[in-house]
């Protein structure tokens, strides 16, 4: 005689240990099998695409450190360079250098993060995760050394940044280059070969290729399915076309992929830090711009390659000095798209893995 | 470096497969009737030499006559994009339909718009408020919500 | 959990972890032990200088918060502002620092103290006698960068730590 | 003294019972009874204090060290801060399940210590089934843990307490076996005899036992990697979502308590319990078992936790044939030298073991765990 069972309905989140933030996925489940999942929203929503409507150009930068709020450089840069290219603005070459420099190291730290928050949610026990703190601490000590902030960096402005670097900068990041390397090893030693890890992570949760493209998804998260995407090979904005860089891929597009993906990732971002620490010229940091940019009447559409994936800023100008329209793509929230396929019927523990190697940030889905 | 598409090249295309589907085209962008806007994206989608296969964003922005929704296409093949726009007049009730069915990355994206926006995707399998609570009055990103 | 390496993976994990234990932690203690924080740090407080203000109200249009509240009359005699009332209100402002960057005439510095908690709301608001530069309320060096050679040198972990890895 | 005279002759006799203890039986049983409440509650505090900070430097911090010197006094604190704490009951609650679940988990892990020997003789009750009697007591605070669950009427806890059942039940087989083939070299079920055989420590002739029981005995007490029944990550907390104040503080000691358990048993059944050369016995056995839950605290630190159709396979089809094909080596090995096992055993036991893992490791597959929905 078969048991009579019957699904149920478990809220994960928003409040709960590995949902990232205020994120809530309700679940219905059998037993331990997840049927079906169906994200929820909005915990944070600030509506910051109005807010931006009430400020101007350059008064928005602020407000897109919050967005991903751990990475705030990334998301500062794709705002600069859709301003930059609604108002026709030319950037000054130490400028764009010092841009990438961060933009990079903003990389290495929002991957650092999102990786240990992926092994922290397999289980391994803070472990991971403090050791990438530690060093995601270096990086965020040489952002508060230019920018004056740890978290909210607010550094890049329309038509360059918003000061030169200190003398002691490019020693410290000479210092960290050459250690990195180490660290990455370290974490490769840690969990890497780690059969627990491979049976918690291989095989689970694989987005093929065609669904990752169907999806819309980016980043990481695409490169790991397979395809070679990365938009600063793509379509390099900035100057990442005088950079030489690989562009790391998965094969079959699971956690462990995924995982891979950013640990390799960080490798290329330290090379090309080598590079642009080697080519950074010297001269002017800001172009003239007028404190309240006027664009001509338009719309621009920016994408850059953020630490989540495709951040993009649709701008709409009306030729006054606020925004008319300012839509943000958000990577976290398409990446959430194929949530759904790649977890059910998986179990609940198998689930937060997914989730976490999605690696979202609330501030960036919800706005 | 991606290469931009120019909306008047495509409009060509178009216009021999869907004639008077299209509004208006420029250097920059098409904008296409939003009773054919599903079956335009798809052969945008699914033509060879196209192949518009990655969809970037959709957004919505509101011009107070009409609310403009633009599609921003790409190919990871070519490597090239285009911007698609369509227009829906109707402040009260409007509505596009969905391109959920061509392209699942809309799914989010659309409900966003429908939830900030107030613009209906018919044909979306899922159409509520993605952000803001059910009950919630009035659609913030327009222009004359106070 | 395929053992198809036979545990060496887990063991390689073990190696790391134990070494761990002989090392000196990162971590540092904070009440007691005070790292220099960065020269260009954006503390908590505005700080304003009342002789070199004209009251022109550069800072307040550009706060994107409206934190900032300026009143001014004119002086007719000496043709010039004078400024009434200037007030912040650091509940609201987010310590962007578009305010210094703004000033034209080098009026107005972010505090270096970052320990500004208060018990009650409207302790926030900082008045202006509140703004002056006093030696308990030392100017950070964002944006000036004259001050910042002043300051102590920020402690960095990359170097504080020197094992060998 | 017909009372003593009847418990001491009746079926369960107490061998051990010191002829010149002052009073008889009954001053026995209090002072031992005491020494093993004070015993259990101090080492408990040991153990938080050794996890805490021990894990902290592993990973590269400091743990504990405000609350008197070196932060010892932090389980004190914490317990202090627990028990002033609100006990929330659920408003849906099975309020006398919800209540009786700490009680019921916690009496089973205090009552293992009547059998474990601090030194020569000196233990509550030396039954001469205390094997039997550890492994029955042992799996009775699992009774605790699914009352927990269950009353909670909450749906992380009920997951986390079947999960605990499961895992349970799965780990009692090849925790058993493995202790079958130490019962077979020492001829004896009472723990006493048990050591006093180990002229060799069991570990060095019984070293794939001895791993088999430190991974099914981690199993058993929720110790990472197999700590599924209170995965932060996944379901809360599991079993004690929803306790507080002092019930939460009952569980919290009973996770302990048994880590200190097993840590125990394996120390007296593998490492030769109190026997070791200079120092007091009671501080060897209290050295080795700090040993052992340090090793326990290691893997936790460095481990992911497996899931949970990982561990029941991992029970099943490695652990249990595994245990098996110990048992029958060390029965033939008994056979041929029946009184004691020579050294020359050692490095063979220990290439056997090595020879077996290698083997079985190939033949060891996990099913993908997906079910189509």
């Amino acid at each position: 005689m078969a048991l009579k069972t019957e699904p149920f309905v478990l809220n994960i989140g928003p409040v709960h240990p590995s949902t990232h933030g205020v994120f809530r996925m309700r679940a219905t489940m059998d037993g331990e099998v997840v049927l079906d999942i169906e994200p929820v929203f909005g915990y944070l929503h600030r509506g910051i695409e109005k807010l931006a409507e009430q400020r101007t150009y350059g008064g928005f930068i602020p407000l897109t450190d919050r967005l991903d709020y751990i990475a705030s450089m990334s998301n500062n840069f794709a705002y600069v360079t859709a301003v930059e290219k609604l108002a026709g603005i030319k950037v000054p070459e130490r400028a764009e250098y010092l841009r990438v420099i961060m933009a990079e190291l903003q990389r290495i730290a929002a991957f650092l993060i999102a990786v240990g928050a992926f092994l922290n949610d397999c289980g391994a026990f803070f472990t991971p995760f403090i050791y990438m703190f530690r060093e995601r601490e270096k990086i965020v000590d040489l952002f508060e050394m230019v920018s004056g902030q740890r978290l909210t960096y607010n550094y890049m402005r329309v038509g360059g940044v918003s000061q030169d670097i200190p003398d002691e900068f490019l020693p410290a990041l000479r210092k960290f280059l050459d250690k990195m390397p180490g660290y990455i090893d370290e974490y490769d030693r840690l969990l890497m070969q780690n059969e627990i890890l491979l049976a918690r992570s291989k095989g689970i949760g694989i987005l093929t290729r065609e669904k990752a493209i169907n999806c819309s998804i980016s980043g990481p998260v695409l490169r790991a399915s397979g395809v070679e995407w990365d938009i600063r090979k793509a379509d390099p904005y900035s100057i990442y076309d005088r950079f030489e860089f690989d562009i790391p891929t998965g094969t079959v597009g699971d956690c462990y992929d995924r995982y891979r993906v950013r640990i390799a990732e960080m490798r290329q971002s330290l090379r090309i830090l080598e590079q642009a620490v080697a080519q950074l010229p010297s001269g002017p940091i800001r172009s003239d711009v007028p404190h309240l940019v006027r664009p001509p009447v338009g719309e621009a559409y920016t994408h850059i390659e953020a630490p989540k994936g495709e951040l993009g800023f649709y701008l709409v100008s009306d030729n006054s000095i606020a925004p008319y329209r300012c839509h943000i793509r958000p990577p976290s929230l398409i990446n959430l798209t194929a949530l759904r396929e790649m977890v059910r019927g998986w179990k609940i523990a198998d689930a937060i893995v997914i989730f976490g190697s999605i690696d979202i940030t609330v501030g960036e889905i919800d706005r | 470096m991606t290469r931009t598409l120019s909306g008047k090249d495509i409009a060509g295309q178009l216009e021999e497969k869907f004639p008077g589907s299209i509004v208006e085209s420029n250097q920059a962008h098409l904008i296409v009737k939003s009773e054919v806007l599903p079956d335009t994206l798809r052969f945008l989608k699914e033509t060879a030499g196209l192949d518009f296969n990655y969809l970037n964003h959709i957004t919505a922005v509101d011009y107070y006559q009409y609310f403009e929704v633009v599609y921003q296409l790409s190919s990871l093949e070519h490597n090239h994009t285009t911007v698609v726009k369509a227009r829906c007049y109707d402040r009260e009730n409007p509505s596009l339909p969905s391109v959920i069915g061509i392209w699942q990355g809309a799914d989010f994206q659309e409900r966003e718009i429908y939830d900030l926006m107030g613009i209906n995707f018919t044909g979306h399998p899922n159409m509520k408020r993605i952000f803001l609570w059910e009950d919630f009055q009035g659609h913030p990103l327009r222009k004359d919500y106070l | 959990m395929k053992f198809e390496r036979y545990g060496i993976g887990i063991a390689k994990g073990m190696t790391v972890t134990i070494k761990h234990l002989f090392r000196p932690s990162t971590v540092s203690q904070y009440p007691e032990q005070r790292l220099n924080t960065s020269r260009r740090i954006r503390g908590n407080e505005l700080i304003w200088s009342e002789e070199k203000c004209t009251g022109c109200g550069t800072c307040a249009k550009t706060c994107p918060q409206g934190a900032i509240e300026i009143v001014t009359s004119t002086n007719l005699v000496e043709n010039k502002y004078r400024v009434e009332k200037y007030e912040v209100d650091t509940g609201y402002c987010i310590q962007c620092a578009l305010c210094v960057e703004a000033c034209p005439f080098q009026a107005l510095f972010l505090s270096y103290q970052y320990e500004c908690a208060t018990y009650r709301r409207d302790e926030l608001i900082q008045g202006k006698e509140a703004m002056l530069e006093t030696p308990e309320r030392p100017v950070s060096g964002y944006f000036y960068p004259e001050r910042a050679a002043k300051l102590p040198k920020q402690t960095l972990l990359i170097e504080k730590v020197v094992e060998k890895r | 003294m017909a009372i003593i005279d009847f418990v001491i002759n009746s079926r369960v006799p107490m061998q051990a019972l010191p002829p010149d203890w002052p009073g008889g039986f009954w001053w026995h049983w209090l002072f031992f009874t005491v020494v093993i409440i004070g015993f259990v509650l101090t080492m408990v505090m040991g153990f938080i204090y050794i996890e805490r900070r021990g894990m902290g430097y592993m990973q590269s911090r400091l743990g504990p060290n405000r609350t008197g010197p070196f932060g010892l006094l932090q389980p004190v604190a914490d317990a202090l801060k627990v028990l002033l704490k609100e006990n929330i009951v659920p408003t849906t609650a099975d309020k006398l399940v919800h209540w009786l679940a700490p009680i019921v988990a916690f009496a089973p892990a205090l009552m293992i210590f009547a059998v474990i020997p601090f030194q020569d003789k000196a233990l509550l009750a030396d039954l001469n089934i205390g094997i039997l009697y550890i492994v029955a007591i042992s799996s009775v605070s699992t009774v605790g843990v699914f009352m927990a669950g269950w009353g909670s009427s909450s749906k992380y806890s009920l997951l986390g307490a079947m999960r605990n059942v499961a895992a349970v039940v799965s780990y009692e087989i090849p925790l058993v076996l493995a202790v079958v083939g130490v019962v077979m070299i020492a001829g004896s079920m009472s723990l006493n005899q048990i050591v006093l055989a180990q002229n060799i420590p069991f570990i060095l002739l019984q070293p794939l036992g001895c791993l088999l029981f430190f991974v099914a005995g981690c199993a058993e007490i929720n110790r990472s990697p197999f700590d599924l029944m209170e995965a932060d990550s996944e379901i809360v907390a599991g079993f004690h979502t929803e306790y507080s104040g002092m019930k939460f503080a009952m569980f919290y000691l009973v996770e302990y308590a048994e880590a200190l358990a097993i840590s125990a048993i394996i120390t007296t059944l593998f490492l030769g319990g109190w026997r070791g050369p200079l120092l007091p016995p009671i501080l060897w056995f209290v050295l080795k078992v700090v040993i052992v839950f340090f090793v326990m605290v290691w893997t936790r630190t460095t481990l992911p936790r497996v899931r949970i159709d990982q561990l029941m396979a991992l029970a099943w089809k490695f652990l249990l044939p595994l245990a098996l094909i110990n048992l029958v080596i060390t029965a033939i090995q008994v056979l041929i030298w029946p009184t004691a096992l020579p050294w020359i055993l050692v490095p063979v036991n220990f290439a056997i073991m090595v020879v077996l893992i290698l083997i079985w490791s190939k033949f060891f597959k996990l099913g993908l765990g997906r079910i189509e929905v």
